[in-house]
């Protein structure tokens, strides 16, 4: 009846995750029993749950991004403390615990981190800044999010019935296959990233077809904003890699539930098969996580030294650059495996290419800065922080492209180093500006700057003591994923990144304290102008938060900078006056087929998971009719009157010409 | 975005799938042409693959060869993909998923072509010497 | 097991390559980060000092410097990885004094086997190695993948099942140093390290003489034993029966280990492996 | 439409013009059809890239045949040879019914349908029949990584055939029930552009793995 599952599913002999989970199990249930008293259900519902406004869906993207955060950063935590202590003894955790906690840690912070991060400040700000009313599918767009979530749940559930995978965040057969997995964690792996990875699909169609089809008037390619184009080329590369990923996870699941044998090895499967297919997915990965952080990186910083970017034309460049060169790299992560030197070395040689690109884009912030007026706000703090941190990240890793260097250095804690490096430096620090950048466009009000300051330099600080002994250590030839190691000299330089955790989660802590200090404080850190930081892209020319429609008459546009042309015209005190001619405008009505669909496809994977197939019939049936029903619809559109949109944008209007003009006397 | 300028010749731009022609006669030309030249493609390859009449070695190239010739005939019959200004974006995203495509194919045969190479057990190696 | 300690000739070209490749990007590193440091710091709001032009966004000149700089910097490290990895490539025999010893390293969970077929002896987490000879080392693994990897020797290369890779090594002093496999394979991962003693080349056929004389005898029975998912203490040297039982392994003619034995009904739900130890 | 004009000046700071001469002056958002058949098209292309990896599988593994049977004593070119024929014969249906719609005759659309689901599920059990078959004389997919590859390969195939036989009595069901709405023929638009790419992949499928794999 319950396939594989049965009461010894649960780990009541393992302490410490049957208490961690207790702990999320009871504040998710305050938190809903509170949300209950309180009345919000029905609030949370039709203004969340099952929203298609692309605004909210991003902010939901960037929760569900930073919830998990803090469990892979635990996760993390869990792993220093580990190796801090486990010098000649077994340290506090069992092999079988501290290896699925290294894989989740890596699935999540990958998958459920860096992912909903990026795509959530794309889908919040994009649409804003191309100036349209929505994403190109905006139903679509909710069932991408939902999808998401379904994985990142799973992958949770993993912590209380059954156990997650134990093959690290990339499961290499036959590790993987059942002979030596023969538990359910590859399962909730596999399952869990083909449901999330159709959701980024979706959101990746999306923001492709955002960005192509859907520009105001006048936003030609080479007006949009450097953020968009690095949209457009993450999200070329989600809809080039993701499709790899989900046939290489079939294919092992395949193996894994009917007995195939691609993989195995027996019957003639090939293990390198996987390596290779695997990383030809991976490597587009960390560019699509990094690309977006680029983009953010240029508004920023572009933004904060009250200038125009340097050398637009190179950026376009070097990014569609980065875009196409990233598929051909893949083998670098395998080079030990024996190809020959022809192969090494060409790819070894492609993957160097990739820093000219990159390096282009760091010296045009450089020159960006050059001759500005640098203000170093919380976002413009990242951005300077990544530069530096970058940097260091990416020579190492062009050092571990050259394949005698990598014989040395491949699995080591160097590359744990190189692309905790890379990955915070950029992706984090990025996801970070963004964060304090557009939250004030979200919500209307800025976030502390003194606990973000504060956030920053333990963060910074943390980064750097947690794993530049790493880089020692793996110089010293520790590899990675050690459960416990008996090497003395390796032991100062765990204990120094043990400490570096400690000032990292610091920085965490504060960035959640920052949260609710910015809430407490909203009043006075309110933004009635939606132009915070006297901005220069279009997002900046809506109110904050932006109405459900962004814009009340779409923005017609005639240079860069679209914004920034308009302000610099206010200031020379001739604003047009003139009323705008309001117009009835039709909006995409809230479903809650994607809330729906997640709900399927919750039941489905974890009945997958635990061979219950009566219930994976009930989830599959479920989804289709979830699917008709949502094809039968009549109406999925709504008129906003234009006498209400005429209301919205005039107090908008009033409340940034007041600012204007005050800039202007003040000129 | 209303139902009125959701008319094909209001922009310079094709939905992939669109044809230019709105009259029956020519489109259904047009599905008749694609279809004959499939059908005759299709042929050519099954009857190559079945004769002695060529040189043995080339049968895969010529396959492969027509394979791709009628996977354009589809492609511009069927799916109306031309190289019209219009259809530029249609074509560009085709051109960005074949570049991948080939990427991801070529790549992997290139690699595990070596690796199975490089790592053949000692019988294998001696069966080929011999 | 320090890399920048080399005790061979491959791990010290290895590590030349790696210092090289620094210090060729620290040369442009170091700079750029300079100049970041600088330019922030010099255009800050309220510095007075410093002009301010906010439609200056394109120079031609700039422009080119930024692309070609890097540009030759990779052309130069481009070169030194294709004639690296010619170089030293795994497969590419080393040079050395006497005829070079033949060791096949099979990777078990969760230890190391090494045969020495010529020698008609195999030992268990042990590898013994005379000082200055070239060492052919042919690897497969009996399961999952590992990686073999003795950081002062040099290159490490993956081991698989039903394939055989090849590494060239040398040592060329003696003395006790540590390989380990850089490869995750299970819960019995962290146990997999093994000792190297490189001995002189007169002590070698003195230590081969008197494995020989073990009175554990390397077969089939043997084999499955070892097969199994365990890690040992004791670091077993046996006489080789059947000098083909690499080859055995590596065509799959012996079937590949087992994987975990699932002893409760419950285990067999959701748990894998029982604990390593 | 009025619409705020949002530059004035004309600064071309990033020395642009050249370029921005050459490009079509841009004109706004694309009507709705446009963008759905687009974002369906992206995903064609990304469907695609999944069947590129069941192939470089299936060429690696073709070898791989663990001293099972090979492609050469497996295939039946004749059977092969049928199910191509009744699909291109339903592409070409397929076609029928795309004119019957953008002329708005229900009647001629419904007929050409059903003719292009005939064919479809005739296809299905041509396949179903080779699959039984092959399963019956010890050639399932558990008996070799060659097999594994085959079978996945072609089934996937006949997965997506699948799934397009319920979308295609869905698209009749409404057509029937609604008319010719808008959003309806957008989604026929989209209906048919994944019939013609299932088309493309038998191509490569039966060149590649039929063909060639019975040669091989
Ligand atoms: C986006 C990607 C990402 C990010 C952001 C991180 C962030 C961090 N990672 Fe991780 N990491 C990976 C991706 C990432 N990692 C990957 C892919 C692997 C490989 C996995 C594998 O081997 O398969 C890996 C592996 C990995 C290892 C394994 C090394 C080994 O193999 O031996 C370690 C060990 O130290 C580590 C450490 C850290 C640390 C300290 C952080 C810190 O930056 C984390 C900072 C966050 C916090 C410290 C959270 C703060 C928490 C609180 C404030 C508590 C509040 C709690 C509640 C309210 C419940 N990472
Ligand atoms: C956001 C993520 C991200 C980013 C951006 C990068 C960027 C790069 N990575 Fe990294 N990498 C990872 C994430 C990332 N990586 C992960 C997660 C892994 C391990 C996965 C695992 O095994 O679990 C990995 C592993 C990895 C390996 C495999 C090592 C091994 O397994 O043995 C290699 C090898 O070539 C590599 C190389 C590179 C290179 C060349 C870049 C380049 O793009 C860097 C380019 C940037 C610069 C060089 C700096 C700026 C440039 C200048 C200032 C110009 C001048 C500089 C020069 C000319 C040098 N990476
Ligand atoms: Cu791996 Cu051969
Ligand atoms: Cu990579």
């Amino acid at each position: 009846m319950l396939g594989k599952l049965d009461w010894s599913a649960i780990p009541i002999d393992e302490p410490i995750p049957l208490i961690a989970a207790g702990v999320v199990l009871f504040a998710i249930l305050a938190v809903l029993i509170w949300a209950g008293v309180k009345g919000h259900y029905p609030y949370l519902w039709r203004e969340w749950i099952t929203s298609v406004d692309h605004k909210r869906i991003g902010v939901m993207y960037i929760l569900l991004a930073m919830v998990m955060l803090l469990r892979g950063g635990t996760d993390a935590i869990m792993m220093r403390a580990q190796q801090t202590v486990a010098y000649h003894s077994n340290g506090y955790l069992p092999p079988e615990h501290f290896n699925q906690i290294f894989s989740a840690h890596g699935t999540i912070m990958i998958f459920f981190v860096g992912m909903p991060f990026v795509i959530g400040l794309m889908n919040l700000i994009v649409p804003l800044q191309l100036g349209v009313r929505d994403v190109a599918f905006p139903t679509l767009n909710s069932v991408g999010f939902w999808l998401t979530a379904t994985g990142a749940l799973l992958i949770n559930v993993s912590l209380v019935v059954g156990e997650f995978a134990r093959t690290g965040w990339l499961p290499f057969p036959p590790l993987s296959e059942l002979t030596y997995s023969p538990g359910v964690g590859v399962d909730y792996y596999t399952w869990s990233l083909e449901i999330s990875g159709i959701g980024t699909l979706v959101a990746g169609i999306n923001l492709v077809t955002t960005v192509l089809k859907l520009r105001t008037r006048g936003m030609t390619y080479l007006r949009m904003p450097m953020f968009c184009w690095t949209t457009l080329a993450s999200n070329l590369l989600i809809i080039a890699a993701f499709p790899i990923l989900t046939a290489t996870l079939a294919m092992l699941i395949l193996d894994r539930y009917f007995g195939f044998h691609f993989f195995t090895n027996e019957a003639g499967g090939n293990v390198m098969m996987f390596m290779n297919l695997i990383w030809a997915w991976g490597h587009p990965e960390v560019y699509i996580l990094v690309l977006p952080a680029f983009g953010i990186f240029s508004e920023v910083v572009s933004t904060f030294s009250s200038k125009v970017l340097f050398g637009y034309r190179s950026m376009v460049l070097a990014t569609m650059a980065i875009c196409i060169i990233s598929f051909m790299v893949w083998l670098h992560h395998f080079f030990t495996m024996g190809a020959g030197p022809d192969v090494n070395a060409i790819f070894g040689i492609a993957s160097m290419i990739i820093a000219v690109p990159t390096g282009v884009k760091i010296y045009n912030w450089l020159f960006t800065m050059f001759g500005g007026r640098v203000r170093f706000a919380v976002p413009m703090l990242w951005s300077i922080g990544f530069m530096v941190t970058f940097i260091i990240g990416g020579l190492t890793g062009v050092l571990l492209a050259v394949p005698p260097a990598d014989f040395l250095l491949h699995n080591s804690l160097f590359l744990v180093a190189h692309f905790h490096n890379v990955i915070i430096g950029a992706v984090l620090f990025g996801a970070f500006a963004g964060y304090t950048y557009w939250f004030p466009k979200a919500f209307g009000f800025r976030l502390d700057e003194a606990t973000g300051k504060a956030a920053f330099w333990f963060t910074l600080v943390g980064f750097y003591v947690t794993f530049m002994p790493l880089y020692v250590a793996g110089l010293l030839g520790m590899t990675r994923r050690m459960q416990h190691y008996d090497v003395a000299a390796w032991r100062p330089w765990m204990i120094a990144a043990g400490i570096g955790t400690v000032l990292l989660a610091i920085g965490v802590a504060l960035q959640v304290l920052q949260l609710f200090v910015s809430i407490r404080r909203r009043d006075e850190l309110r933004d009635t102008t939606g132009d915070p930081w006297d901005g220069r892209s279009l997002e900046w020319a809506t109110s904050s938060p932006p109405p459900a429609f962004n814009f009340a008459v779409l923005p017609n546009v005639t240079g860069e900078d679209a914004y920034w042309r308009v302000k610099e015209h206010a200031r020379r005190q001739d604003l047009d006056k003139r009323e705008p001619d309001y117009k009835d405008i039709e909006m995409p009505r809230n479903s809650p087929t994607g809330f729906v669909c997640a709900f399927f496809a919750t039941v489905m994977g974890f009945a997958l998971i635990w061979h219950i197939w009566w219930m994976v019939g009930l989830g599959a049936v479920g989804a289709f009719a979830t699917f008709v029903v949502f094809a039968w619809r009549d109406h999925d559109e709504y008129i906003i009157p234009a006498t209400e949109v005429a209301r919205i944008d005039r107090t908008n209007l009033a409340a940034r010409r007041a600012a204007l003009d005050l800039a202007g006397i003040a000129q | 975005m209303s139902e009125q300028i959701d008319h094909l010749h209001d922009r310079p731009d094709l939905a992939p799938g669109d044809e230019e022609e709105v009259r029956i006669g020519p489109r259904l030309l047009g599905y008749a042409t694609g279809l004959g030249l499939s059908v005759l493609l299709t042929a050519t390859s099954f009857f190559i693959a079945g004769t002695d009449l060529v040189w043995q070695p080339s049968i895969p190239v010529a396959l492969v060869v027509l394979a791709i010739a009628q996977m354009g005939v589809h492609l511009v019959f069927f799916l109306h993909i031309t190289t019209g200004p219009d259809n530029t974006n249609n074509v560009m995203a085709l051109a960005f998923g074949l570049l991948i495509v080939f990427l991801v194919v070529g790549g992997s045969l290139w690699i595990m072509s070596h690796l199975n190479h490089n790592m053949m057990p000692m019988d294998q190696i001696m069966q080929m010497e011999r | 097991m320090n890399i920048f300690d080399p005790q061979g000739p491959i791990a010290a070209a290895d590590a030349t390559i790696l210092v090289d490749s620094v210090a060729i990007m620290l040369a442009i590193v170091v700079p750029t980060i300079i100049a970041i440091f600088a330019f922030a710091f010099w255009f800050r709001q309220s510095n007075p000092r410093a002009f301010y032009s906010p439609d200056w966004a394109y120079s031609g000149r700039i422009e080119l410097v930024v692309w070609s700089i890097p540009a030759l910097t990779i052309i130069l490290l481009g070169g030194v990885a294709w004639i690296g990895s010619h170089q030293l490539d795994p497969a590419a025999s080393v040079q050395g004094t006497g005829s070079p010893v033949r060791i096949q390293a099979v990777s078990l969970d969760w230890k190391w086997l090494f045969i020495y077929p010529d020698q008609r002896i195999a030992t268990v987490n042990t590898l013994t190695v005379p000082v200055g000879v070239p060492l052919n080392f042919e690897l497969t693994s009996a399961s999952v993948m590992n990686v073999f990897f003795v950081p002062q020797l040099g290159s490490m290369i993956y081991t698989m099942n039903g394939m055989v890779t090849r590494l060239n090594l040398r040592a060329d002093r003696e003395g006790t140093f540590q390989g380990l496999s850089a490869q995750f394979s299970g819960d019995g991962f962290p146990e997999m390290g093994f000792d190297v003693h490189v001995v002189s080349p007169l002590a070698f056929p003195d230590w081969v003489k008197s494995t020989a004389q073990s009175d554990r005898v390397l077969n089939a029975d043997s084999y499955a034993e070892l097969a199994r998912q365990s890690v040992v203490t004791d670091k077993a040297a046996f006489r080789l029966d059947d000098v083909r039982l690499f080859e055995k392994i590596s065509t799959q003619k012996l079937p590949p280990g087992p994987g975990p034995t699932l002893v409760t009904e419950s285990a067999q739900s959701y748990l894998g492996a029982g604990h390593a130890r | 439409m009025t619409e705020t004009t949002f530059a004035y000046a004309q600064g071309d700071p990033h020395r642009l013009r050249g370029i921005q001469q050459a490009e079509v002056a841009h004109e706004g958002p694309a009507p709705k059809r446009i963008v759905t058949a687009y974002g369906f098209w992206i995903f064609l292309l990304s469907d695609i890239v999944m069947f590129s990896c069941f192939f470089a599988s299936y060429a690696v593994l073709l070898g791989q045949t663990a001293g099972g049977p090979s492609g050469a004593q497996l295939f039946d070119l004749r059977s092969t040879a049928a199910e191509t024929a009744l699909l291109l014969l339903s592409s070409f249906a397929c076609g029928l019914a795309s004119i019957a719609a953008d002329v708005r005759s229900a009647r001629w659309f419904q007929a050409a349908m059903a003719l292009t689901c005939v064919l479809g599920l005739g296809f299905l059990i041509l396949e179903a029949r080779e699959f039984a078959d092959l399963v019956g004389r010890g050639a399932g997919p558990t008996r070799s990584a060659f097999l594994s590859a085959f079978f996945t390969l072609v089934g996937c195939h006949g997965l997506h055939v699948s799934a397009g036989v319920l979308w295609l009595l869905t698209m009749m069901a409404q057509v029937y029930a609604k008319g010719f709405r808008a959003d309806i023929l957008r989604r026929m638009l989209c209906f048919a552009l994944f019939w013609h790419a299932l088309d493309i992949i038998w191509v490569a499928i039966f060149s590649v793995v039929y063909l060639i794999g019975s040669g091989a």
